[in-house]
């Protein structure tokens, strides 16, 4: 609690830093692409959102199997904590991306493997929710989620392959921080970078500060048992 | 054969209910657990046959040796109940015996059990325990519903029981007329009242 | 100030409102929880020491 | 272990919730499919397989919750776990309940529901393999949902939630294989990549529904 | 009467039976369509009306045996029956309370869904007026149903196979209006009829409900 | 406010298990209905409540007069202790008024009722008859569960229930300490059993 009650004022500052630095680049500062006009910079939100979204399910994974190994408490707290802000950021992702196919693509939707992995992900994170919102003994819910997030990676990643094999897609390659020359010029790719970091703090921010209430509701039910038998 | 627990503690519901829990039971004999309502001997029933973990404490007793027979009796409505019983004994690998004819069930072995009146659908619940040949029985008022008759004829099931070299740890308010001796709920009560090592003691 | 958007403007607007509007959302609902649980926890341990 | 099964498909039979239920869902998505999207058959005949497979997943799906919850109601699941059988075994068994009343008959009357809907004629061999080889997996994924939900109050709908995901990679290449089966192309592959789930989850799965029911029962 | 809407609606919210799940199901039918019959963007235009249709049917209908199984299980029902209260207002009671954890929320989130099924811009308006008129007779039947098969042990899909041919004259002039509402095609003649029967069973069904559930209840 | 039932015959699953049932209640009266098991006191009671149609003879009794507490409770799992005596007050559009206290409840008041243990509930499942506000009490076994001390409580309940002008009709196997007539189930057990009137009739 002390630890982190030091740091998050650090990461939240530094986050917004980030973001705002990030975006405002980004949206003021940026020419046009030649080809996609202004929509381009719509990427300040969309990849680095994607980017948190898929890296937020790890993390729920990582703390889960450490919950499972090692029964500490707060990881189990962490992964339920980084589930809602990862359902959000996936949601970013798609609106934007949806928003982003209407003048690229012509449609707001197609059944691209990308996009159609992300929807899955989207119910992962869903069901993930639904799960621990649904059992009241906390204990079990973060047993039972924890199993569940890691079958559920397991086909997550099935499905992803199952995508690929039944459609070749619309959707840009990846093309990530190693060979980014080839793809995108410094005027876009260093606000890009901005931003990342920028939503890579905003969620470890949150899932610190959401972390911190989780603890402090668990304490408060501790609390409250114990008066109610006194 | 011998059900040994010592210094056992039982949570529900996040809280601890009891705490120090010590017994002994040996072949042939029976204890009555006697509490108001609340205090906690479904908990510890249900801690001794296996199915919460105990919070504290140890539990000796051999494998597969513990049977315990719940506030519902687990029978499907739509099998008899000869069928009923059969399923039973088929899990556990052994014959049905003359246990529908102990249970007075003999008369109704294939009515559906959906058909039964609630005293002798608890008749038939009870009739399981002779069917699984485990020596320690745990019985959560197992006398819930029955008439004075089916009362003193489960008695006398207990008591056979007993005499072949079984035990029974029984939850009731009534008088089984059993020579049994009673372990009062109020001692073993708890005195502090989060588990440990439970999620909520880490955050206090 | 305002960057010249081109016929692209309502994309553009629209995913940039939309997208912080979460955030905002996601911020404010996470601050809320916590301060108001910050609060609530506050009371019940005045009340245990009393 | 075969008392468990015999008494579950027993049960299934008896309270008429086995074969006759699951096929008649199947029966009625596949009738409501054409009032829905409209008379023409050249249409019907392309979803076909896609909408044959996605009816035999609903009905499937909707009889998951039956595999634990009736048994936890009554208490028997209790029972059941201190009896002197593996959880895995009875896990196991109830899959393979499940699958012999509900995905084997759905396997079989597919055949028969591609005619309402127009099935070209070679998509008829595939459609029924594909679905002989992927059935097992959404009883075993199935079985771990529900063993996931196990005590929750009418989890019905939970349930579908969890599992659903779970089960997109069988969809995928099921269809797939049936519909490649009914456009005449090779579908040899989605056929063994399917084959290949279904291995693995019926191999894999009943330890983690195993796990999931213990930690639902304690 | 207002307590036991209260009540249900209460017990909807906190079981998470409610809203959510009953999305979830919709949502799910909307995105394993696509995954059935393959990604062809023109193809799911095409459907997409009947499917959002159908998808909508099938969320309602699995949340039916909820309605009277739940208090028929702890008994409340026998003593809603000997309450104050005459059975008809109690049926409509429940038949309104399910609408509104269930026909509402699908009629708000369906357009939504329309974007993933490529739905033709013209069809959005057709296809939320034609849920929001037409929910409401699914929820009304869907009761009478449930009150059939109070009792009956996990009736869940004989409960199915009662409604469907019921809900199929909704199903065809409710997916009729916004199909040709998405082709631009005039869509008041299957509105109107859509509203007739609505408007018809909310009227006269829960006499008929209430009469079954006093059949069953004794 | 009076019971009057004369000569009434009832059915289960198509037999005929009562004849010949008669028997008035008055203001301030209980009677104790006593029976083995499946000697038909539930379908007796049944009956009486309007929830099973009777095969032949009359019920009389105001409208809206008669309450019945079955072996289910009626709770919602979900619901705190409170909320399901409030819905049940309003649905008889009465006030909730003391009856937590008066079952001993007041304590668990915020509690959801799957947080109960076995006899919790069925306090909770009485306490609804308070909040009735109906004068005649049909109980089907309600001591199910309870210690000795619940027992005397609601002993006490129906007697000041008796002494406010209200009846009671109370199915059980133990004694409740009331001064009350006791009916005997079994010279009332059908004499020719016979299917009910109806479909099966016309085939004999
Ligand atoms: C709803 C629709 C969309 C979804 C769900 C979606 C999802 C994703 C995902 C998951 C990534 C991966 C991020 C990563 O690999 O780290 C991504 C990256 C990207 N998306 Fe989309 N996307 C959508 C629409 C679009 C559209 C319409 C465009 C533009 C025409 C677009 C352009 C990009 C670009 C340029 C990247 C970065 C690729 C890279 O450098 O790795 N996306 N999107
Ligand atoms: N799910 C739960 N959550 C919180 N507390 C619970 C829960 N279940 C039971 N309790 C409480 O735990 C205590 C022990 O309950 P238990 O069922 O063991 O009592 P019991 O002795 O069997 O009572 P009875 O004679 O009424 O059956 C009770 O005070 C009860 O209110
Ligand atoms: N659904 C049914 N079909 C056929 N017979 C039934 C059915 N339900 C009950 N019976 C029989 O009807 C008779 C009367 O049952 P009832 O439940 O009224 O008995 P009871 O006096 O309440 O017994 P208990 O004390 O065990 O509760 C019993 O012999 C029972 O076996
Ligand atoms: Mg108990
Ligand atoms: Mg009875």
């Amino acid at each position: 609690m002390q630890v982190s009650g030091r740091f998050l004022p650090w990461v939240a500052g530094l986050a917004a830093l980030c973001l705002v630095v990030g975006l405002i680049w980004g949206f003021f500062l940026t020419p046009d692409d030649y080809r996609q006009g202004a929509t381009v910079k719509i990427i300040f939100l969309h990849v680095p959102s994607a980017l948190v979204a898929i890296n937020g399910w790890m993390v729920m994974l990582v703390a889960s199997l450490i919950w499972l190994i090692r029964r500490h408490h707060v990881s189990a707290l962490v992964a339920k904590a980084a589930a809602p802000v990862g359902i959000t950021m996936t949601v970013i992702a798609l609106m934007t991306g949806a928003i982003w196919g209407q003048p690229m693509w012509g449609t707001w939707w197609a059944w691209d493997p990308r996009l159609t992995s992300f929807l899955i992900l989207f119910m992962f994170y869903l069901g993930y929710i639904a799960l621990w919102q649904a059992i009241e003994d906390p204990d079990t819910a973060a047993d039972l989620t924890s199993v569940l997030c890691m079958v559920g990676s397991v086909f997550a990643i099935l499905s992803r392959y199952a995508v690929l094999f039944w459609n070749q897609g619309l959707h840009q390659g990846a093309s990530l921080s190693m060979d980014k020359q080839q793809h995108m010029s410094d005027t876009y790719w260093y606000p890009l970078v901005l931003c990342m970091a920028g939503f890579m703090l905003l969620f470890l921010a949150l899932v610190l500060l959401r972390t911190r209430t989780e603890v402090r509701r668990r304490r408060l039910q501790a609390l409250i048992l114990r008066e109610r038998m006194a | 054969m011998e059900l040994r627990v010592s210094d056992l503690s039982c949570a529900r519901g996040g809280l601890i209910v009891l705490q120090g829990v010590s017994l002994t039971l040996r072949a042939g004999q029976a204890r009555v657990l006697r509490g108001p309502n609340g205090s906690g001997k479904t908990t510890l029933l249900r801690t001794l046959a296996g199915l919460q973990p105990p919070v504290a404490g140890r539990i000796d007793a051999g494998a597969d040796a513990i049977t315990y027979a719940s506030h519902l009796d687990g029978l499907k409505a739509t099998l008899t109940v000869r069928e009923n019983l059969q399923f039973w004994a088929r899990v556990h690998d052994r014959p049905v015996g003359d246990a529908l004819l102990r249970m007075n069930l003999d008369g109704l072995a294939d009515r559906p059990a959906q058909a039964l009146s609630a005293g002798q659908k608890r008749r038939l619940g009870l009739a399981r325990l002779l069917v699984t040949g485990r020596p320690i029985w745990l019985l959560d008022e197992p006398t819930v519903s029955l008439d004075a008759a089916s009362v003193a004829l489960f008695a006398a099931v207990v008591r056979q029981h007993l005499a072949d070299g079984g035990a029974a740890l029984i939850a009731t308010h009534i008088d089984l007329g059993l020579d049994a001796e009673v372990l009062e709920m109020a001692p073993i009560a708890a005195r502090d009242i989060l588990p440990q090592g439970g999620f909520d003691e880490a955050f206090l | 100030m305002m960057p010249e958007l081109g016929k692209y403007a309502g994309a553009v607007l629209g995913a940039y409102g939309l997208s912080l509007l979460l955030i905002a959302g996601l911020v404010g609902l996470s601050v809320w929880q916590a301060v108001r649980m910050h609060a609530r926890l506050r009371d019940v341990e005045e009340r245990g020491k009393e | 272990m075969i008392a468990l099964l015999l008494r579950d498909l027993r049960l299934s039979v008896r309270s008429g919730g086995g074969f006759g239920l699951g096929l008649a869902f199947f029966l009625l998505v596949t009738i409501l499919v054409p009032l829905g999207v409209g008379p023409e058959s050249a249409l019907h005949a392309r979803i076909a397989a896609g909408i044959l497979w996605i009816g035999a997943l609903l009905a499937c799906l909707l009889s998951l919750d039956r595999i634990f919850a009736l048994d936890h109601e009554d208490g028997s699941l209790d029972l059941l776990v201190t009896a002197p059988m593996p959880l895995e075994g009875i896990v196991a068994v109830k899959a393979l309940a499940h699958w012999l009343v509900t995905g084997l008959p759905l396997t079989l009357a597919a055949p028969l529901l591609g005619v309402l809907l127009n099935l070209p004629v070679h998509g008829y061999p595939w459609l029924f393999v594909s679905l002989l080889v992927g059935t097992p997996a959404l009883s075993v994924i199935g079985t771990f949902g529900a063993a996931l939900i196990v005590g929750l109050k009418r989890g019905g709908l939970l349930l579908s939630l969890l599992v659903l995901p779970l089960y997109v990679p069988t969809l995928i290449y099921g269809a797939e294989a049936a519909q490649r089966g009914a456009d005449g192309l090779p579908a040899l592959v989605p056929l063994a990549l399917l084959a290949a789930i279904s291995a693995g989850s019926a191999a894999l799965l009943p330890f983690a529904s195993a796990q999931a029911l213990r930690i639902n029962l304690r």
